[in-house]
């Protein structure tokens, strides 16, 4: 398995796999909400390495890309709503810090142990000419069904997630029976409704 | 050695200038503005982008005081003017020139440059006369201010970056910005102590329902596009303004004198290109500016072309559609006074445009008063905010335009 | 097959990547003149501007601020530069891109999704109000542009049938793509403008927030801002031309002076088109990107997959 | 592979230049301490507070539309060996969607509060 890689490519992931795990103990090392979210994201963009170095090229770019947009809108999240942003003021991120370390060492042992323990399957088929066709053929063939279902769920959660965040709904900008011409909202929009 | 200088003397041959007019310099700003974009110095956005401060008219203690503060935060190499007449506008700019040129980091440590004739101050800011102006200011300061906490704050700050002091001992500068804030501000200390001098942001309820840090922010007294000495203090929720209140600084209640009696076309235009830039409409600011510049020359055919040219502006801004969307509906300024300066932003915008077409009487909007202001800013989104204050007239009829004299 | 022609294959990997960053900086400089000559109403002098703004600001000594988030803010200003120059990977130089894989398209998508990050950094860091609204600015912009912008490259996609630049180039023998996909074509030049902070797009860096995500920013620094956003803009005016506007393509001419004809005249075009409007605010632009723009790149993409399903693309 | 790899030591080289020509060419070499621009005040609080994004209602269906992209990209590869079905399904999916966008149209959360 490990014989089709380069030495190049093998030197590259265990840098980066280095990268990524150091990306992830620094999430709880740092004491500032932007740091610890950019430090989640340095681990990511270090995993989207990894996929490129396995020439993955369209999973690893999409990993980036995705997950450099999503961590963005963490930083929103996490700046907005939990205490010392900024780090200014010394504070810890972590809590239950010895039951985490046992959760957290168990976790890692039977991971470990289950790698080394299973017998993993020899890939037979060739790598593919072109991973991203190969990837959509799946996704609109034999996965298809997988996808409407991730449709109907991402529209649940379009629909919950809006009526969690918003304080206000449309009787409160059309009035108790939707009549009003013009809503009543605190920042006028880019349109007329 | 020369190379490097003749280098640098080359590449700040357009250096970037930040205007501050102190009350009553208008039409000095004017020709400052148009000697500028002759040359095609652009006008800076903050200190961090400025080589030259420009400072016009002899601005009052607390304006005084900003532009220290402001001068603090210029990097090296830097240049200080203070322009009382523009009698001698293009010898002193050409001197700046120089001087910046000439800047080495040497000099500009030791403060050795040697103080021109005519020159208030030393670029350094650091011979007699910026001193005396100093503590001058810090007494006016603390007379007249309603915050004197943070004037003297400010003082504090400018006791050791006036000489540089800002690279060494911001320290103690934040001590004393700490110790002078305590009294107006003491609430801040229950909140978690101080964390580098400055205290954290607070806590408060917003409107939508979450309750997350407000921050105590000063909008002026020097901004681009913003009118010089006009203080807007508020607390930021996001961008969001609340408990909005709108002063000018150096405002004494001694009786008022009229605003100096401009030329009326000229003073939309001018109007006009500020809030265009505020817009972030740069080419048309700059042919309003351009226009504005043009109407204040005497012969026939130059008057011409500055009168098409305004023309040309007013309608393009008139018609623009993308303006009307972005602004349209911001800041409804009750209408009690009848027809001087009601409506919203573009409503003015576009009063604004007839006046600078100059084809009927009309007279420049009324001005508005700071507190109506103040009260439609509450709840406005920052940059909002910036184009409803940029829209109305203010000019200070409350307040004395040159108090430094009056009171000599 | 097309690994063979990227340009790392055709000439070496040091040259071709030198290449590239020299373009880069060849189009950065290209719309930083021509935006010059645009903002100051002519006067062919001012295309050496940029050289001279360039050198002035590596002379100008460096700032930082009270308490500011040093690594963090240092790193979103490194990034901006780097960013650009990576996303020149795949705009093809000469008909030939630096690299070539299976996902052209999404790696010039990253490279502008990671400026999310960069330009939010760049105005976190100082711990100055107007750089903090900057950077918040542009993450509101992005949730108006990000969707609109892959939705053009995805229509680039179907019409070619790859997300290879190298292909989509030789999918444009016949017509060019601007021809079937105008929509598409003015919503990647927007979008360019959107993600560099440009103009109509302009609102992180406006002059109501003192210059935003750049007031806190001096000498080098902003020096790489600036450098970022100008190659941004220059590499989007390039992609422009190899996904929309045929390429080298034309008669007479040679290939690479067509591809040039054709970036100067899309960036001459954008910055004279840009700089003819004031900023489009976030709060407006987000409202219409979602109730207007995305349904119309979609019905742009419906149309070219039913184009492409009834033949009229010769694949 | 090695290309995009050269190309980033490149513009980091670059870059590191840069910072090494300033260092030698800015008239003074250390960077100046200030504090924050504030429009000619000193600061009386840390900007860098939990600031309030007034937009953050938006992010949620930014992000579930976001996720579809994932698999937009390779369905544009693929459509034309795929033929009308893909294309149903494709746009079916993304009618959910639009559902979705209008729903939150309609209740405001397009707007900042």
């Amino acid at each position: 398995m490990l014989t089709d890689l380069s030495g190049w490519t093998i030197a590259a992931v265990v840098v980066l796999g280095v990268l990524s795990v150091a990306g992830g103990i620094a999430v709880f090392v740092v004491d500032s909400m932007a740091r610890a979210t950019f430090a989640l994201l340095a681990s990511f963009l270090a995993v989207a390495g990894v996929l490129l170095a396995f020439d993955l090229v369209y999973l690893a770019v999409v990993t980036a890309l995705m997950m450099t947009i999503e961590m963005a809108i963490m930083a929103v999240f996490m700046i907005m709503f939990m205490m010392n942003p900024a780090g200014l003021m010394p504070m810890t991120m972590v809590h239950n810090a010895r039951g985490s370390a046992l959760t957290g060492a168990v976790a890692f042992v039977v991971l470990v142990v289950g790698i080394w323990t299973v017998d993993w399957p020899i890939g037979r088929t060739e790598r593919p000419e072109d991973s991203t066709r190969q990837l959509g053929e799946a996704i609109m063939g034999s996965h298809m069904l997988v996808m409407l279902m991730i449709g109907i769920g991402l529209f649940a959660t379009i629909l919950a997630g809006t009526v969690l965040a918003t304080a206000r709904g449309r009787y409160d900008r059309f009035g108790a029976d939707l009549a009003a011409k013009r809503p009543d909202d605190p920042i006028p929009g880019g349109l007329p409704r | 050695m020369d190379l490097s200088r003749r280098l640098r003397a080359w590449a700040l041959a357009r250096p970037r200038v930040l205007i501050v007019d102190a009350p009553g310099t208008v039409e000095r700003r004017w020709a400052v503005e148009a000697e500028l974009d002759r040359r095609g110095w652009p006008l800076a956005m903050s200190p961090a982008d400025t080589d030259v401060l420009l400072v016009l008219g002899t601005p009052g203690p607390q304006l005084a005081l900003a532009i220290d503060v402001l001068w603090s935060q210029v990097a090296q190499p830097r240049h200080r003017v203070d322009l009382r007449a523009t009698t001698d506008l293009h010898h002193r700019l050409e001197e700046t020139l120089h001087a910046l040129g000439a800047a080495t980091p040497k000099e500009h440590v030791d403060g050795a440059l040697p103080a021109r004739a005519g020159a208030g101050h030393s670029p350094e800011g650091t011979d007699d006369s910026t001193h005396e102006g100093m503590e001058h200011s810090r007494h006016e300061g603390m007379d007249h201010s309603g915050h004197e906490g943070m004037d003297r704050a400010g003082m504090a700050g400018m006791d050791h970056s006036g000489h540089e002091g800002m690279d060494h001992s911001r320290q103690e500068g934040m001590d004393h910005t700490a110790m002078g804030g305590g009294g107006h501000a003491g609430h801040h200390m229950h909140h978690g102590g101080e964390v580098a001098g400055l205290p954290m942001a607070e806590t408060a309820p917003d409107r939508d329902g979450l309750a997350l840090d407000v921050l105590r922010v000063s909008i002026g007294p020097v901004l681009p596009g913003w009118p010089t000495g006009l203080l807007l203090r508020a607390d930021l929720q996001g961008d969001v303004l609340t408990g909005a209140g709108l002063s000018w600084v150096d405002a004494t209640d001694d009786g008022s004198s009229p605003p100096a009696d401009v030329h009326p076309q000229r003073a939309a235009l001018d109007q006009l290109a500020s809030l265009l830039l505020v817009a972030g409409w740069p080419t048309a600011a700059r042919d309003a500016r351009c226009a504005r510049d043009g109407l204040a020359s005497t012969g026939q055919s130059e008057l011409a072309t500055a009168r098409r040219r305004a023309a040309r502006v007013a309608r393009r801004v008139r018609r623009s559609r993308a303006l009307a969307w972005t602004v349209r509906g911001a800041g409804h300024l009750p209408s009690e006074r009848g027809s001087a300066g009601d409506g919203d932003v573009l409503d003015r915008v576009r009063r604004w445009c007839d006046v600078a077409l100059g084809a009927d009487g009309h007279v420049p909007a009324s001005p508005a008063s700071l507190d109506e202001v103040a009260a439609v800013l509450e709840g406005t989104e920052l940059g909002t905010a910036r184009l409803i204050v940029a829209s109305v007239a203010l000019d200070r009829s409350a307040a004395n335009t040159e108090p430094e004299e009056a009171r000599a | 097959m097309p690994e063979a022609e990227t340009a790392a294959a055709a000439w070496g990997v040091l040259p071709a990547a030198l290449l590239v960053t020299g373009v880069a900086l060849g189009l950065g400089w290209l719309v930083a003149a021509v935006d010059r000559v645009v903002l100051s109403g002519g006067g062919g002098a001012a295309v050496l501007e940029p050289v001279r703004s360039s050198v002035r600001l590596l002379t100008e000594q460096r700032r930082t601020t009270l308490a500011p988030d040093r690594l963090l803010w240092r790193s979103g200003i490194a990034a901006v530069p780097v960013l650009a120059v990576l996303s020149m990977a795949v705009v093809p130089i000469g008909g030939r891109t630096l690299w070539s894989s299976s996902a052209d398209l999404v790696w010039f998508n990253a490279m502008e999704a990671l400026l999310w990050a960069a330009v939010w950094l760049v105005g976190w860091g100082p711990n100055a109000i107007h750089a903090l609204t900057g950077g918040y600015r542009f993450l509101a912009q992005g949730l108006a542009y990000e969707l609109p912008l892959m939705f053009s490259l995805i229509t680039v996609g179907v019409g070619a049938g790859s997300l290879r630049t190298a292909d989509i180039l030789s999918a444009q023998a016949g017509l060019w793509f601007v021809v079937s996909m105008p929509v598409a074509f003015v919503v990647f030049l927007a979008s360019a403008a959107a993600f560099a902070f440009w103009g109509p797009f302009g609102a992180p860096t406006g002059a109501d927030i003192a210059g935003g995500v750049t007031s806190e920013l001096s000498g080098v620094d902003r020096l790489l801002v600036e450098a970022g956003r100008v190659i941004f803009l220059g590499a989007t005016a390039a992609m422009a031309v190899a996904l929309f506007l045929g390429g080298g393509s034309g008669p007479w001419l040679p290939g690479p002076v067509w591809q040039l004809l054709k970036t100067v005249a899309v960036v001459v075009a954008l910055v004279w088109a840009g700089r003819r409007l004031p900023v489009l605010r976030p709060d407006r632009v987000v409202e219409v990107a979602w109730t207007v723009l995305i349904p119309v790149t979609l019905v742009q993409a419906l149309v070219v997959a039913v184009l492409l399903l009834s033949g009229f693309y010769a694949v | 592979m090695l290309a995009v790899l050269s190309l980033f030591a490149l513009v980091g080289a670059l870059v590191a230049t840069l910072y090494g020509a300033s260092s030698l060419m800015a008239i003074a070499r250390r960077a100046t301490d200030v504090m924050p621009f504030e429009s000619g005040m000193l600061p009386q609080q840390h900007a860098a507070s939990r600031y309030h994004a007034r937009w953050y209602a938006i992010t949620i269906l930014f992000l579930a539309f976001d996720m579809e992209m994932i698999f937009m990209y390779p369905w544009a590869v693929v459509l034309a060996d795929m033929g009308v079905g893909a294309v149903v399904e494709m746009f079916g999916f993304l009618a959910v969607l639009l559902v979705g966008v209008v729903y939150v149209w309609r209740e405001g959360a397009l707007r900042w509060t």
